[in-house]
């Protein structure tokens, strides 16, 4: 079967009863082999246009939606969100647009220390990840943001962040700061005698776990 | 503001800061708003009214060490960054405005580029901050846009995800090695009461005991404000007091009797004894 | 505003996001006075008339749902491999820092017994393997992470597990924890006291791995 309406229409019935985006994998499973997913998306999306429901694509996958200038209507629907902070909005947008990205980095860009409660709260919001760790000395953590942040915003991947092309050709988003930069960054300046570890416990993760005596038995 | 911000300037609301930016005491005032010498420098650098990179470092210097000026003198407290950062500004401007000296200075980098660098700094919090505001005018998922209300609806999932939360592992982890710790420090050590008390307690009472006295009644009750898990036990009451009795009983004050195994133990005091010590 | 098709769209929106089905009264005190509610209903029916989904009219309530010919595409999707339960996550995140691991390490970790499901569970999902035997009395079967795990949590190998240096940035672990708390390393490779499974020593699970008496080690 492989009816372009009929693909339209159960792509449409599919999508609308989903608790959640779905990718064009997950509708190509329900659908009848030889269906042509993207054709059918593109001519759904195409007869939502306009219309009080659009879809759209998020994180790679489509969901229907309001229609963006109808917000003002959905007084009842509207959740109170909690609010960010402005330390916690800039830091996650500097995770957005610089990802994979360090917490030294965040520092160094925002010129201040990572204080508790910025990105440990991105992190219980779903807005953040921990996405590995950088191949340097001391292999840091690096983080990135979320598929929950992509649906947030209603972006559908990471290169429709606004105004992140612009940025990257103006060399901004670029980690490297210049070679011999001088700017003194307090963030460093302090963190050497300021507070931060107990005594005896070394910064160095390798120094710090290898020939730890954690026994498992005891 | 020139060429970096014109791209994408989706909400301008920047107006408030450079406002107060050219206003010494209302950013004063804000200071709270600010969180660091970076941002206080940003909302200067904006006051200028140029494209960040074309930024006069001189004069941004010379702004913030009013600022930093005008803030000591109405006796906020700055943080030692900011301090750090206007001693570093009034050095680089020195250097910026001084003929060049005939040698370089060992490792220090012309002064000129060291002002780029700053610039370019500026320019990079600025773009974040811009962000920032591109962010907020998308239409937000329960904000401004929001999928099917049905609760009841048939649920289809997505099954090309799993949540692969590692923080959610990791602090899976930690909760489990916080309560490990805690179970591990938790079993106290029975307390055990003492036969040195149990003694002095025994020899205090031996004017109350002429006539047999069975072990239990003479042995200590837990209190009522014991609490559940602290105090020694009944037990140890009963064996230290029965230990005391013994110790008494060999020295010649005190007599035990039992009738059988098991059976209640008595204690009287002897009675010569007594006599003398009344 | 009485557009009659601003109308149609707006009723759509928010019969699309109400939680349950609306009344024309319902959604008369959300649309602008004058507005022809009536008229809107009845567009909007044509509009989504032999499309994937419909407006329907039940006890004078109105609600969309999907076009009833299609039901069979409505099959409920079981949350199957989506979320671990709160003990496979806990049992999951002692196998992958402590790893090698024995059920018996496992439970004087967590305080509680492993229930036969847990452990079962992760093994099923590829999350979790039988590495081998400890070469101590009863040589228990030691389980660890597969590369599946590592896929999953975005991991390019055990190292990058977070160490306690990254749990106490990111602020989850607090003062009250003993000074000398530490996080293993964990390896892939045999550790010292641990046997390869021979070939032929399928540890039957539920006799080897789950049977009463494995001993304590120590």
């Amino acid at each position: 079967m492989s009816d372009p309406f009929e693909t339209e229409r159960r792509l449409e019935a599919l999508l609308f009863a989903a608790a959640e985006p779905l990718s064009a994998a997950d509708l190509a499973k329900r659908l009848p082999e030889g269906a042509d997913i993207g054709a059918g998306l593109m001519a759904l999306k195409s007869s939502y246009a306009g219309r009080g429901v659009s879809l759209v694509c998020v994180a790679d996958r489509w969901r229907f939606q309001t229609a963006e200038d109808l917000a003002f209507l959905m007084t009842e629907e509207r959740e109170e969100s909690r609010r960010l902070s402005k330390a916690a909005q800039e830091t996650l947008a500097i995770i957005a647009y610089h990802q994979p990205v360090t917490r030294a980095d965040i520092e160094s860009i925002r010129g201040v220390q990572a204080s508790r409660g910025t990105i440990d709260v991105l992190l219980e919001l779903g807005l953040v990840r921990l996405r590995g760790r950088r191949r340097t000395p001391g292999r840091p953590v690096t983080l990135g943001t979320t598929d929950t942040f992509l649906e947030l915003y209603g972006l559908a991947s990471l290169a429709d962040l606004p105004g992140a092309q612009e940025m990257k050709a103006l060399g901004l988003l670029s980690l490297d700061m210049p070679a011999d930069f001088g700017v003194p960054n307090p963030v460093s300046d302090l963190a050497e005698d300021e507070d931060p570890l107990e005594p005896g416990d070394a910064p160095e993760f390798h120094q710090d776990f290898l020939g730890e005596d954690l026994p498992l038995e005891d | 503001m020139g060429g970096v911000s014109e791209p994408f300037q989706p909400l301008l609301d920047f107006a408030a800061a450079d406002v107060a930016a050219e206003d010494g005491d209302a950013l004063i005032v804000d200071i709270d708003g600010y969180e660091g010498p970076l941002h206080v420098l940003l909302a200067l650098a904006r006051s200028q009214k140029v494209d960040l990179l074309q930024l006069s470092i001189t004069r941004l210097a010379e702004q913030y060490l009013a600022f930093v000026h005008t803030a000591r003198r109405a006796r906020f407290s700055l943080a030692a960054d900011y301090l750090v950062m206007a001693a570093w500004l009034a050095y680089l401007k020195s250097r910026l405005l001084l003929p060049k000296p005939a040698r370089k200075g060992a490792d220090e980098p012309p002064a000129e580029e060291v002002a780029a660098a700053l610039a370019f700094r500026l320019a990079k919090l600025d773009a974040m901050r811009r962000a920032v505001e591109a962010l907020k005018t998308r239409p937000q998922l329960k904000r401004d846009v929001f999928t099917r209300g049905d609760p009841d609806a048939i649920q289809i999932t997505s099954t090309t995800r799993f949540d692969g939360d590692l923080y959610a592992l990791i602090q899976a982890y930690v909760a489990q090695r916080r309560r490990d710790a805690s179970r591990r420090y938790q079993p106290r050590a029975p307390e055990a009461y003492p036969l040195e008390d149990a003694r002095r307690r025994l020899r205090g009472k031996l004017g109350e005991m002429k006539a047999w006295t069975t072990l239990t009644s003479v042995a200590p009750k837990r209190s009522p404000l014991d609490e559940e898990d602290r105090g020694p036990s009944r037990a140890s009451y009963l064996a230290s007091t029965l230990a005391a009795g013994l110790e008494l009983v060999r020295e010649g004050e005190l007599e035990a009797r039992q009738s059988e195994h098991f059976a209640d133990l008595y204690l009287r005091a002897c009675s010569l004894r007594l006599e003398a010590a009344e």
